[in-house]
Parts: structure tokens; C-alpha cells; sequence
């Protein structure tokens, strides 16, 4: 198959389906209780130097929690996939997780502005890069989902963001017009936070899915955080809602509040102060390190769980406002 | 001396560009703000997109992330990134407004990096996000951005986003969907758009108080001049009550 | 592009992704009230010679109404997307409504076993055919619906199936592996059956989804038939639960239990006894054509509607029986 | 003169096949009966899948459809098409249990046409359905069929649905997922399955009160033969009534 031109970035994981297949072959689908804590599962499941995929959208029902516990455990020499990845990307980066990343957007908070310290470690040459779209990495997850190699698409032709990828042009034989194929992106670990899971990982989510359906399936290992644990009767009782079944995933981790500081849809909103606070943190720690490790201990190293860092940061009564907020009730603001 | 400022003046602009009954991929800030107004004001059937999956939604107050919660908000459909970027590569996405760093005369765009060594950037921004992907797919790409020689240049660090990349037909011949691209440029100064054959930004509307020739003192490539220059006429009494009383109060995106 | 094998098979759609990006791109997206009778959506919507693609899975959730009312209308010559179609194929060759056909399942109606009229028209001569399989053909869907001009799939390959098809043999850029690339297939007109829309055609569905979420994306016109109408504001408090937008659909008919006789998921059951006769009269009709004829004048051509059909047929007695049926209630058998 | 019939000899052969906690694909019928045989009796946590988009039901009667609303009764999931075919490609569905007008002697099944012209056919079949796909898809493919020359033939009229295509090594070269193909072949008289190098049909278990001359008398091409044939335990008392009284009670499947 003629291939008309090629990006120069790297490929960081294996695109062949047969050996996707293999490990899948492996994957256990027996519907066991797989409910252990965050700290027991990142221990089990996620390992120096794999490739990891965290869902949600950034700033948006990311599995916040996880990844300070990643942080704590001084996970190293990981892959990630930066599609829109923002305030889990701001914490992977305290920890400096990952050596090399596949960037469709980083660094930046959206409207917040830049994360210093996440700028800093994209900068300090620490970190091999290749270049993609939201789309176009969507796509990668997609085609794995799919069991296949490669998807076709319509975008990044004729940019930097096309030379500078790992993607290739060729030409479509049923119509002479020129694609973009896109390798498949198998990761070996996913981490996705979702509303709703029953013990088994069959789970829910309501708002945006982003690419949780085909992260969750392209991905050799697949960590569930959620806010709550329901019966597996309610799935059944709808299973039009089942967004990922039970096969697809190996940890199940009761989160309550595990998205926080990011929104997460219909049950509370981002806490702005705090991120703000971050970023200011970070900025003061381009001149000044050890406000940064300190800010970063308390926050973050010295916090047993999720709920010792939400009790740092104003406990029920900030979560109680955030709901509110949320839901846009009492005249929140 | 006038009671707006450059980014009321740029929403104002855009916001009269959308007409109803169209769809447009929005981002946060600036472009959501403009087609909030033009829902209030004279399309109330625009079809407002978010590329992480918000789609059509009841916007109750400005979403500060493209995923925000506020981007589903009593939505006629809540999905994922490929449902909405495959609307628009099907061609069902009339609008996009994007931004970036540096912007050149094809309208190419830049948000990944400024300097002249990709592997040693002097500064790493945050990449495409969903602009690449908008700006192939939607039929109509438009930029809201100041107008400096800083944004506005001779060469782009690194392109992006597709504008009309080399110009003529260079972009026809790459395969991106056949008859998209750069439509209009909106800055605190003028509306620009691109002289059909050349593909090269064209000066067609001056905004209040401006000259074309202070659009080409802070411009860093030579702009073409429309036959005919129209004012672009400032933002109206009702403009700036919706804009500031209703869509943006805490001045979040026009206190900037 | 080096195509290593390809089908003889004939392509009876244009896979273009821009030429369809033309038509959308004049498709409406004004959110108006688009209530019509089927009547008058097929008058306006189907087109003789034009390529038709049905929803549902052949014995559930299929536009039954519709077909009838195309039928009655008698069009002709029109394409048709054969992706497991059964009780609505059956209906469709009783008005020899099509002349080119896209197979992946058509004739039998499953386990009931074959329309003994569909095979003598499938026999007779008279349709063009090219071969495809479920899975591949629901492909040809997804790669419209993401709007790109193919997709790759790992099945047919080594077959007749292929041999017959209209796909094309390519080798992976990526990984050296060989893929069946499969033709986008952009219908000029759909018609899906769900279980509730509002008045501007955003959908949702319950029980197997099958093709519907691509098909209607992928087509140029659609019609949606509904079991019941529901207020927007039901649509917009779970935005999650519309599989199908406004922006795809043209028309919208009100048709209650317009899946009958086949099975619609939660409503009724398919009504396994009438099904059966129409099998036994179309057995008869092949050494007998007039005993058919008179049977399809009374349950088809005669009918001012579906609802005269159900009357024909038991009425809204026999509706209760198949709901009872279909929620297992009352000891219904 | 036996108290059970051969397709109650099939299913029961079949279920004994499928381990718990397995995905398997069915259709109707046969290959559903055995599977919700398998579940009531040794492996509780076996996870049905139905191409149309059912996923783990609790099956409540036996479906007469593939996409019959009984397919996503108390389902896992309840989806379509791409979603269940893409878990069979991705490597998650274990066994699939098809059926076809023909079959040759490396497991090609015929489900499209019979006779020697494609575009004058003798009789004009259904075709593939989720036939190719699954038999391309699923790790282990098994077929349950009555011993016969008409099913068994030298050569297909049309190869529907992929065996080990023309043997060998003929599969692997094409580009299918790789160690996928035909596992066991149950009918009325035997077992088989298929010699490791040459992938031919081979007879591995008789069931009871057949011999393998009676198996090769009924097959329309040369059998090879296992060194050891064991012989296939008739159906026990438990499995027929779990099969009369619980899965089929009106003899939809077992009657036939």
C-alpha cells in the first residue's frame, strides 16, 4: 500500500491487532467482585514504563483521584496520551510520570491559562513528543476499539500537526482522494472515572463521554473510579445505559467527590479558587521551588486519600457548594 | 472616546455572522459569548457545538471548559468526540470560530509552539485541541483575535491548523474536504476575508475610528485592500445590554 | 494505493465523502416541527430509483407501516440495503420495490425460516446483486456516518463472500497485515422505527440498537417512524439518552405499533401467527399466484393505513396479547 | 431404540463445550439452547452474546430472533452490530456456534447459494448474516449440523463463511485475525475437530451406537480418524430435563 508521505513522530505503542488480540484473549471475563481501594489498584494495575489513557475531558470527569495516587506511589517512565488532558495532566506532571506523550492538548487549563509546571516539563526536554488533534487521537482509540489497526480521517493534512505526527497519507482506491490514517492506540492501562459502576464494572456516565467507550475498550487494563456503586439489577433494569460492561474492566474503586477539583456532570462543580490557587503555586515555584514541594506535600504526597485532600480543601461543606453550584441551586454563583 | 471595548467590539462582529437555523463548533470564552448573543438576538435556532460532546444545549451561564457541564445543560444530545467532529466532517457544521498564538496571510494557524526549533521550542503551547480538526471539517472557519504584528505573521512557527496553507490551490490539492476554509478574520480594528483566487487576507470592513492603514501598521504581512471599504458598524445598545446583563455579567470574557 | 485483490462485485452507491458532505451541507438544520403521516413523508422522501436502507434488525424494530406505505405507493427500481432484513424485505419484494440489492441476510425470516415470495423474486432475474456480510455492511454504515469515503474490517477475507462483494484487499501501512477496506455507503433515504421522538426528530430507542445510530447519520433523507410522540423537554432533561438529533431527521409520523407484526423491545411481542400465514400463503401463492394476490390486496394494498392492517389482523385485542406477551405478564404464552 | 433425539444430542454435546466465564456468540435455535443449557448446569457466569446487540441476558424463553427483544432481557448491554462484532474482533468472544447449507472437509460453510452458477443459482440461500464475521472473529468456531452427504460435500457451492479455507497454512496467509478458525464439529453420529497440519476434518469422539463407517458413509468427503476415537456420553438425565422442562418446553428447537 502506497504511502504518499508520512509524519516523523514516534510511534509509541504497538498498532498490530493480532498481538492486541493476544493480550484481550487473556483478559478475564468472569463477573467477579472487583472492588478494592485506589491505592490496591494502582499498586495491581498500573506499572513503570506502560502506556496510560485517563478519561473524561481535562477539566471535566477525570479520575482526579487516581492520579494523585499515581503521584504518591512515584509511578515513572510512563507513555500518556494527552487528548485534552489538563488538570490530569497538571497533577501527572507534580509527579512526572510520564517520559513520553502523545499531545493533542496539554499545558493549558482551557480558559484558566497555562499550567507553569506542566510547561516547564514539556520544556525541560524530559519528555519525547508526538504531535496529534483532538480528533485524530479520538480516532486512534476508536480504531482500537474496532479491533483494527488503522482508521482513515479527513484531518491534519497539509499542517505541522500532520508532519510532526506519526500518521500517514494515502490515497483512497474506491475514490483517488487522499487520507490520513491513523495508527490504533492500544493502551496498557485506562483509568476512567465514571458516575455510576456496579461491582463488576458495569458502568454509566452521564454528560459528555468524550472517548471513554473506545478508551475503555481499547485498553489492555481498564481502572473504574466512580462517585457511587449501584446494583447490578439497576443495569439490567436498563441496559441501553450500559456505556461499559463488566469484561472491559479489571479494578472498580468507590470514589465519592474522585473527579474533584474537576466538574463532574450533575453531581458538582469544578472548585475555580483551588485551581486558580494551583496555578498561582506553580508560578511562584519557577522562582521559588520549595513553595511548590511544600504546596505539592501537602496537597498531594502527605495525603492518605482523596477524602484527606478534599478535608484540606473545605470537606462536605465545599462539596455541599459545589453541588449546588452545579445544579445552579440556592442562587449559587 | 467609546462606551465598548475591542473584545464587545469583536463578539458584537461575530455574532452577526451567525444566521439562524446554522450550526457552530464553539470554544470557550470569546466565540461561546458570541454565539450565546446571536442565539438571544436574532438566531435563536443556532445550533451551538462543543467538540467534547455538548451539543445544542440551553446554556445557562458561560462553561469555562469545552467539557464543562454547562455545555449539556438541558442539550438536545450529550456524546462524545467523534460524534461531533464526524457531524462536521460529514459537513454538517456550517461555523467554527479558532484562535492561536500567530496567524499568517492564508489564515494558517498556530498553537503548538513559538520559536525555530520544534525539539527546542522557546515556548511549548498546548497544541491542536480541536482546532485542526474543526477548521478541516467546518465549512466556514472565522478568528476572533487582536489585532497586533505579534499575532498577525509573515510566517507561522509552526502551522497548526489549516488556513489556505500556501494559498491558490494549494489547500484543494492536500484531500482536506473540498470548498472549506478560512472565511472571515475579526479583529478590534477590521473584518478581513480572502481574495478568492490568491487565497490572501483581505481587508473588507473597518471597524469605528480605525484606518486600513492602522490595520496594516499592526499587521506583520501585507493585508489586501477590498474595492470598497464598509464600516463595521459599532456594537448596538441591545448588543451591549444582552452581553453584559445576560451572557457575560462577571465580565469573565469581556472584562479581559 | 496498491490494491492486492478486490470484489467484482458492483457498487450501488458513490462512496464519496465530499459529494455527500454536498448534499448535507443542504440538509436542514432549522429545528422546525416535521409531524407528517407516512402517507405524506414517503410522498415527499422516496424517491423511485433511489437507494433505500431500513432500521432495526428484520423481525424488531422495523418501520413496518412504512414499508406497507411504500409498497401502496408502488415504488420502483429503488436500491436497498439488505443488512439482516426479514419481515421488511418479505413486504418490500411483495411490491418489487427494489431492482439492485446489497445482501448481508435477506429471505429467511431466521428461525421462521424462508419467504418463499422473496426467493422466487431474489430467483426471478430481476435484482442486481452484490454480496456483503452483517458486519461489513453495518462498517459500510459507520464509515458514511463518520463521513470518510471507507473503513477497514478483518472479516470476508479468503471467501466467496469477498470474491462477490464490492470491498478491495490493501496491506496496513502500520503493521504489514492485510485489511479489507469496505466502501462508505451513504443512502439516499432511511427509514428507522423508534420508540419515541419529539416533534423536530430527536430519537431514542431501547433494546438492540443494531445499525440505526450510522444509518441515520450516513443518510441523505431520513424518516423517522415513532411509537409515540414526547415533549422536547423530556428529550433535553437527558440529553444522553438521544441516539438520534434533530439535524439528521426530515420527517417525523406518529405510528403506534408500526413494528407490527414484528417484535418491538418493552412494547409488544411479534405476532408469531400471522407471521406464519403469510409464510403459508406466499407457499401457496407459487403454484396459486391469485390466493397471494388477494392476500396481499386485503393485508396491504387495501389498507388506508396501519391501523386498518392491525384491525384486519385482531385488532386491539390482539396489540394487548402481544404486550402481555413481550413483559411476560399474565402467564401470557 | 434411544429416549433422546439427535438435535437433544447435539445441544447437549454442545454445552458440554463451553466453560464458565467464556463469552460465546449464538444464533437461535440449537447453539442458544446449548449455551443456556451450559449456563443452568456447569458454567453460571458463560456470557451470551447476540450479534444484534444483546449481551449477557438473562434469557427468560428462548428468542426466536437474533435481535428478539428476549436477547437484552435483564442484559449486561444492549447495543448494536458494530458494538458486538467489535468485541469478537478485538479477541473477547471465545466460542461461536454457526450453521450452513454446506460444509467442506477444513469447516467452509455455504449459507449463500446452491448451485454451480453464483448469478443462476439452483436456490438463492439468505447469505453471510454474522456468519463470516463471527467465524473471523471468534477464537474457537463450532458447527452443529446432522451427518449427512448432502451437508458434507467435497466442495461448497459458494464459500460463505471461512474454514480453514483451503487448509494448511491457506488461512493464516490471508490476513484473518490470526489463530482463529474451526474448532469442533458436533453432529447426530460424532465429534470432530481438525488435524493440526493438514487442518482436515477429523473424528475425534463417536457418539453412542455409531461407528466411524457410519460417519464416513455420511459425509460426502474422506474422513481422517483420531488414534484413540473416545465415545461422546449420550445425553444425561439431568441435561434432558434441564433442556425439556426449563429451556424448551415446546419443543421449538428440540422438536425439530
Amino acid at each position: 500500500m502506497e504511502v504518499i508521505e508520512q509524519g516523523v513522530g514516534e510511534l509509541f505503542t504497538d498498532p498490530d491487532a493480532d498481538n492486541a488480540r493476544a493480550a484481550f484473549r487473556q483478559k478475564s471475563r468472569a463477573m467477579k467482585n472487583k472492588v478494592m481501594s485506589i491505592k490496591e489498584a494502582v499498586e495491581k494495575y498500573v506499572h513503570d514504563g506502560e502506556y496510560l489513557a485517563i478519561g473524561g475531558f481535562g477539566c471535566n470527569r477525570i479520575p482526579a483521584a487516581a492520579c494523585h495516587e499515581i503521584v504518591r506511589q512515584g509511578k515513572k517512565n510512563m507513555g500518556f496520551a494527552g487528548n485534552t488532558s489538563t488538570i490530569d495532566f497538571e497533577i501527572l506532571c507534580a509527579g512526572e510520570v510520564f517520559d513520553r506523550c502523545d499531545i493533542a492538548y496539554v499545558i493549558a487549563l482551557e480558559a484558566r491559562g497555562l499550567s507553569p509546571m506542566a510547561r516547564r516539563y514539556m520544556e525541560s526536554g524530559k519528555v519525547k513528543i508526538c504531535e496529534w488533534t483532538n480528533y485524530s487521537l479520538a480516532v486512534r482509540f476508536k480504531a482500537a476499539s474496532a479491533g483494527v489497526s488503522f482508521y482513515p480521517a479527513r484531518d491534519m493534512m497539509g499542517t505541522d500537526s500532520f508532519k510532526y505526527s506519526a500518521a500517514k497519507m494515502i490515497e483512497c482506491p474506491f475514490t483517488g482522494t487522499n487520507y490520513v490514517l491513523l495508527p490504533a492506540l492500544y493502551p496498557d492501562i485506562a483509568i476512567l472515572h465514571v458516575h455510576e459502576s456496579d461491582v463488576y464494572g458495569n458502568c454509566r456516565i452521564r454528560g459528555i463521554t468524550m472517548s471513554d467507550y473506545d478508551i475503555a475498550r481499547a485498553s489492555k487494563k481498564v481502572i473504574v473510579t466512580c462517585e457511587r456503586l449501584i446494583s447490578t439489577d439497576e443495569i439490567r433494569n436498563s441496559p441501553n445505559e450500559t456505556i461499559i460492561p463488566f469484561w472491559c474492566v479489571d479494578a472498580v474503586c468507590e470514589i465519592p467527590y474522585g473527579c474533584y477539583p474537576a466538574n463532574m456532570a450533575g453531581e458538582y462543580y469544578s472548585d475555580e479558587l483551588h485551581i486558580k490557587e494551583w496555578l498561582r503555586v506553580e508560578k511562584e515555584g519557577g522562582k521559588n521551588p520549595e513553595v511548590l514541594k511544600k504546596f505539592l506535600d501537602e496537597q498531594i504526597f502527605s495525603c492518605e486519600d482523596h477524602f484527606e485532600y478534599i478535608q484540606k480543601n473545605g470537606g462536605m461543606a465545599k462539596m455541599q457548594a459545589l453541588r449546588q453550584k452545579e445544579l445552579l441551586l440556592n442562587g449559587a454563583k | 472616546m467609546s462606551d465598548y471595548n475591542m473584545m464587545e467590539m469583536m463578539i458584537c462582529a461575530a455574532s452577526r455572522e451567525l444566521e439562524d437555523g446554522s450550526t457552530v463548533g464553539v470554544g470557550t470564552g470569546a466565540p461561546c459569548a458570541a454565539a450565546m448573543l446571536a442565539q438571544k438576538l436574532h438566531s435563536p435556532n443556532l445550533i451551538i457545538i462543543f467538540e467534547a460532546g455538548g451539543a445544542s444545549p440551553l446554556i445557562p451561564e458561560m462553561p469555562i471548559s469545552v467539557g464543562d457541564s454547562r455545555t449539556t445543560w438541558k442539550a438536545i444530545s450529550a456524546s462524545g468526540m467523534c460524534e461531533v467532529m464526524e457531524m462536521g466532517c460529514r459537513g454538517q457544521i456550517d461555523y467554527t470560530f479558532l484562535g492561536g498564538a500567530e496567524l499568517d496571510m492564508y489564515g494558517n494557524l498556530n498553537s503548538t509552539m513559538i520559536g525555530t526549533d520544534y525539539h527546542k521550542p522557546k515556548v511549548r503551547l498546548p497544541g491542536s485541541g480541536g482546532a485542526n480538526d474543526f477548521a478541516s471539517f467546518c465549512w466556514r472557519m472565522m478568528v476572533m483575535t487582536p489585532q497586533t504584528t505579534k499575532r498577525f505573521v509573515e510566517k507561522v512557527s509552526y502551522c497548526t491548523t489549516p488556513g489556505w496553507l500556501s494559498g491558490g490551490d494549494s489547500r484543494a490539492k492536500t484531500g482536506l474536504p473540498k470548498g472549506v476554509g478560512p472565511y472571515k478574520i475579526l479583529t478590534n480594528m477590521a473584518i478581513m476575508d480572502f481574495e478568492p483566487e490568491s487565497k490572501r487576507m483581505r481587508v473588507i470592513a473597518l471597524n469605528h475610528g480605525y484606518s486600513f492603514r492602522d490595520v496594516q501598521e499592526n499587521c506583520g504581512f501585507e493585508l489586501l485592500q477590498a474595492k470598497k471599504l464598509s464600516e463595521n458598524h459599532p456594537p448596538t445598545k441591545e448588543e451591549l445590554r444582552i452581553l453584559r446583563e445576560e451572557i457575560d455579567p462577571f465580565r469573565y470574557v469581556i472584562g479581559r
